[in-house]
């Protein structure tokens, strides 16, 4: 078993996402046009550049790091993502604070406790076409893989995340915005689990750096 | 994009600076976004906040003042307000007597409006919290997010704003509010998209033949794309669904039918002058009639009607008077 | 053509239904489309008269009522009353203290009201007329028809109507209704254009990246067609002609920011918040400020700038009581 | 000299013109959309149809039949053109009233009087770009060849009518909406010269009639 993940990784991650998500924002905001209301790529972009701007200097601990991102992306996002993606890190820090060692069990413990909280605010179950359909099933690949190097846990981990979103397209949706479409919901790529599957990508490729 | 902007994301900033400049009666806080009375909240009164994102004024900071909002805060366009945004509103409108949370039925509101009442209520400031979902279009069911908040939230801050004014209490004030909220429905339609500043282009795109039914107030399509129809049509296509949504005869009800940005006054009325004969036909009795932009979607064509049933205490502080820049009568 | 209307052809008749229904406080006088108040006018008081093309709501029927107007004609879309419209609302309004027609300066308007002041005449009715032409856009001769009326006539009618219900005679009226004529410069801009009813087609063509400045408010193109420019760009030219034709200082002033009708209401704000810190440097002190649409071009994007300078007397009238559909407070 | 016109042709003129007009309703409202405001087809076959309503029965007299038709259009169209086409009908009537014979030389005279009307109304010149630019050449024309039939009076008028229409568009306008437009209003043909040689080509083809 390989080198643990630093801290440095990680706020490395939250960039790595910032600079996905800018990449992405015009599609993700597409995306959000189909089934919603068009601010998906810029409700992220927004929160993340000021997720960015409070890093310098970097937090101490992965604690810290994720409650600054956790706080940051909830007062400056706005919408459903704010105070879920919010949830999601706010979550993280707790259970990483406690952890001996930052390997895959350990960051796959924190991503669970995070999308957990996710779903105690949200509500949504998996075949709800949201980010959920992206998040539970890179959970579960990366538990199944956390053995392993948390590198490779991550590789897992997005790939799911990825075939998760994938799965969204024929989905009506039962949460969130695109739920008032009805059937007109099915056909079209949940946002959502589009940038929460950048997010998982963005650990991947970090991560892969480490090994 | 055809607009009246500077850099799109600026927009909220600017639109407000602009409200500032245009009302002296009002305070913009440009920092938390948030627009309140000039006057702080009187003693004793409980105070009404609301909010949601901005796209839909007048909706919600026009119709703080007088007998109607305490503040109002304002998200992106069509994204809600952040805790934060909503804390500062809570706080700033309390004068010790509680404040009502007022929340149309977007998860990304009731989300962060429970996240703000739970931080405001850690600091000792009673909050209670009504949820508006009015939107027939939409089908209810606790698997889903459940109907839209649209024109209902008009009325029923208007209403309640009014017996705050009075003096009553926040448990008085609340239960009214959910009155009116129960007591509501919704139907919109557009005959074009819009455009959200920051995505710089409509958000759907619609053959000149064709229209959303269904629609709600973020520029989303509707239930179903129909064609094209007449005004004696759509007046049926609104009014219809309300109509079987509330089952029993109606009775009294304030009537408000809103523009949803684009769609000019003179259309509005004659769309109107279709509507009223179905309404009386299915029995409502539009005691109060409201026709102009109050709840709107940008620069969507389009309009949504609400119906709310109401009682005689409901009509009576309906005209009580409210002075603010979007509603105003009575003083 | 996208459209709440049935047949283009009743577009007027079918709005007026709908005014009527919506508002029991005015009579719609069908045959002659004429909107006056429910209540007769008081002996002794005189009555304003104003009328215009439709299509440009409220103006003028939204604007009948307690305060400003006792009757409005109204004209088919963009096509000024005719002389009987007219003579049928100076008769109907009169309580035998006279008639002041308030008419923008439109060949049509112009013509059409001067028969029906001499047909009234005739009749034994006194009519005064008042001329409203403040569109700095079009340049002044005694060889052209001069410049258009467009919104110093709102808060001409708003202004003189207080006046007239506090009991003035038609000479003291008339008078002030050529004062506040006098002081009002106003400048539009479009982003697009409009389509009439009967016409089924935008008015004119206008690239994505090209807007149209020195409108009036038919649709028509402006006096110059430029680039899509920002908003802080745009507000300087609205101001800057305003304040060049002035001349000298203003000092107190009314502003009124009116969208064309397509134009939402957050645009509108944040243009004025590029406008406010002109008129300020320019030495224009705006005391009252009125931003909505409350005279437009029926689905034209777009707005339109008015500054009326205004004395104690106009601020005190312009504050006193007024119950219309379009402009209501004090009562 | 030829026969004189009867109060049938003059009915059947005001026939041919509201036909004239409905013919080219849209042409006239897309050159008023050009310079104007988009009604002036609208404006003029609304109040022809309300005209043509009211003939039947058929008035007895022309100067019965320029009353009904100058006094519906004033009730009826509205706008620039009601106001100055119902004056232009309104002035004839007495105008031929007196006529001895209902000849070239009447009917000129009581187009003189109807113009003169029109001109005292709005004011116009020939030159600002109205409807007096093509009526004004019209009954130049109609003067130049009354000594000829009532035929042959009209046709010459209604080429100078159309003349007169024409030679609009290179001018820029001082009288009407299209004055609003200043320079911009050159490089197009006015509506209501439009509709003015309509007037007169209806005239001219009623008349060819009774040769
Ligand atoms: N109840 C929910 N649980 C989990 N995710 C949700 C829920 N509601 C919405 N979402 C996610 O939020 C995304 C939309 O975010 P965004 O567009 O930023 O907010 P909004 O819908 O308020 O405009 C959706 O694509 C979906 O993935
Ligand atoms: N002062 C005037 N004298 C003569 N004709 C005029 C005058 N003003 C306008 N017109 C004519 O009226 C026509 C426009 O008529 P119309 O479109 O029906 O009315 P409006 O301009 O009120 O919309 C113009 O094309 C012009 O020929
Ligand atoms: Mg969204
Ligand atoms: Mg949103
Ligand atoms: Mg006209
Ligand atoms: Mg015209």
């Amino acid at each position: 078993m390989s080198g643990a993940v630093s801290t440095d990784d990680l706020v490395a991650w939250i960039r790595a996402f910032r600079d996905a998500v800018a990449a992405h924002k015009d599609e993700l905001t597409r995306l959000d046009s189909e089934i919603g209301d068009a601010d998906h790529g810029s409700n992220m972009a927004r929160g993340l550049d000021a997720v960015v701007a409070r890093l310098d200097p970097a937090p101490a601990t992965p604690a810290e790091l994720f409650k600054t991102v956790g706080m940051t992306l909830v007062s400056t996002v706005g919408g459903a993502s704010g105070p879920l993606y919010g949830t999601l890190f706010l979550r993280m820090g707790p259970a990483l604070a406690s952890a001996e060692q930052m390997d895959a069990t350990a960051l796959g413990a924190a991503l669970r406790a995070g999308v957990e909280g996710v779903v105690a605010r949200g509500k949504a179950e998996v075949g709800d076409k949201t980010m959920i359909d992206a998040l539970t099933p890179a959970l579960d690949a990366w538990d199944a893989a956390a053995s392993g190097s948390a590198a490779d846990a991550a590789r897992a981990a997005a790939e799911a995340a990825a075939r998760g979103r994938d799965a969204t397209v024929p989905l009506v949706a039962r949460k969130g915005r695109a739920s008032y479409l009805g059937e007109r919901s099915a056909g079209h790529l949940d946002p959502g689990a589009a940038s929460a599957t950048l997010l998982l990508e963005a650990l991947r490729d970090t991560l892969a750096g480490t090994e | 994009m055809k607009k009246f902007v500077n850099d799109p994301a600026d927009v909220l900033a600017e639109a407000l600076r602009g409200i500032g400049a245009a009302h002296p009666e009002l305070r913009v806080d440009a920092e938390n976004r948030v627009i309140l009375r000039a006057e702080p909240t009187r003693a004793g009164k409980v105070a009404l906040v609301s909010g949601g994102g901005s796209g839909h004024e007048p909706m919600h900071g026009g119709f703080v003042g007088r007998g109607m909002l305490d503040a109002a805060a304002a998200g992106e366009v069509f994204t809600s307000p952040t805790p934060d945004q909503v804390l500062a509103a809570t706080q700033a409108a309390d004068s010790g007597a509680g404040v009502l949370h007022i929340v149309k039925n977007y998860t990304g509101d009731v989300l962060n409006f429970e996240m703000a009442a739970e931080l405001a209520a850690a600091e000792g400031v009673e909050v209670e919290s009504v949820l508006v979902a009015d939107d027939v279009a939409v089908q209810d069911s606790t698997w889903t997010a459940g109907r839209r908040g649209t024109g209902t939230t008009v009325v029923l801050e208007k209403i309640v704003g009014a017996l705050a004014e009075e003096g009553a209490d926040l448990a008085a004030v609340a239960a009214l509010a959910r009155r009116v909220s129960a007591a509501g429905r919704s139907m919109g339609v557009a005959l074009t998209s819009c455009t959200v500043p920051a995505a710089g282009r409509p958000t759907f795109e619609l053959p000149d033949d064709e229209m959303e039914v269904g629609v709600g107030i973020h520029g989303e399509p509707g239930r179903t794309r129909v064609k094209l129809a007449s005004a004696r049509e759509i007046a049926k296509l609104l009014v219809d669904p309300i109509v079987h949504d509330f089952g029993d005869a109606v009775g009294p009800a304030i009537v408000l039918l809103s523009g949803l940005g684009a769609t000019p006054l003179i259309e509005q009325y004659l769309l109107y002058g279709e509507i009223a004969p179905l309404l009386t036909a299915a029995g409502i009795d539009a005691q109060r009639v409201l026709i102009g932009d109050y709840i709107t979607s940008l620069d969507m064509a389009g309009v949504s009607l609400t119906v709310v049933k109401a009682d005689d205490e409901m009509l009576r502080l309906w005209d009580a008077p409210v002075v603010t820049p979007g509603l105003r009568w009575g003083a």
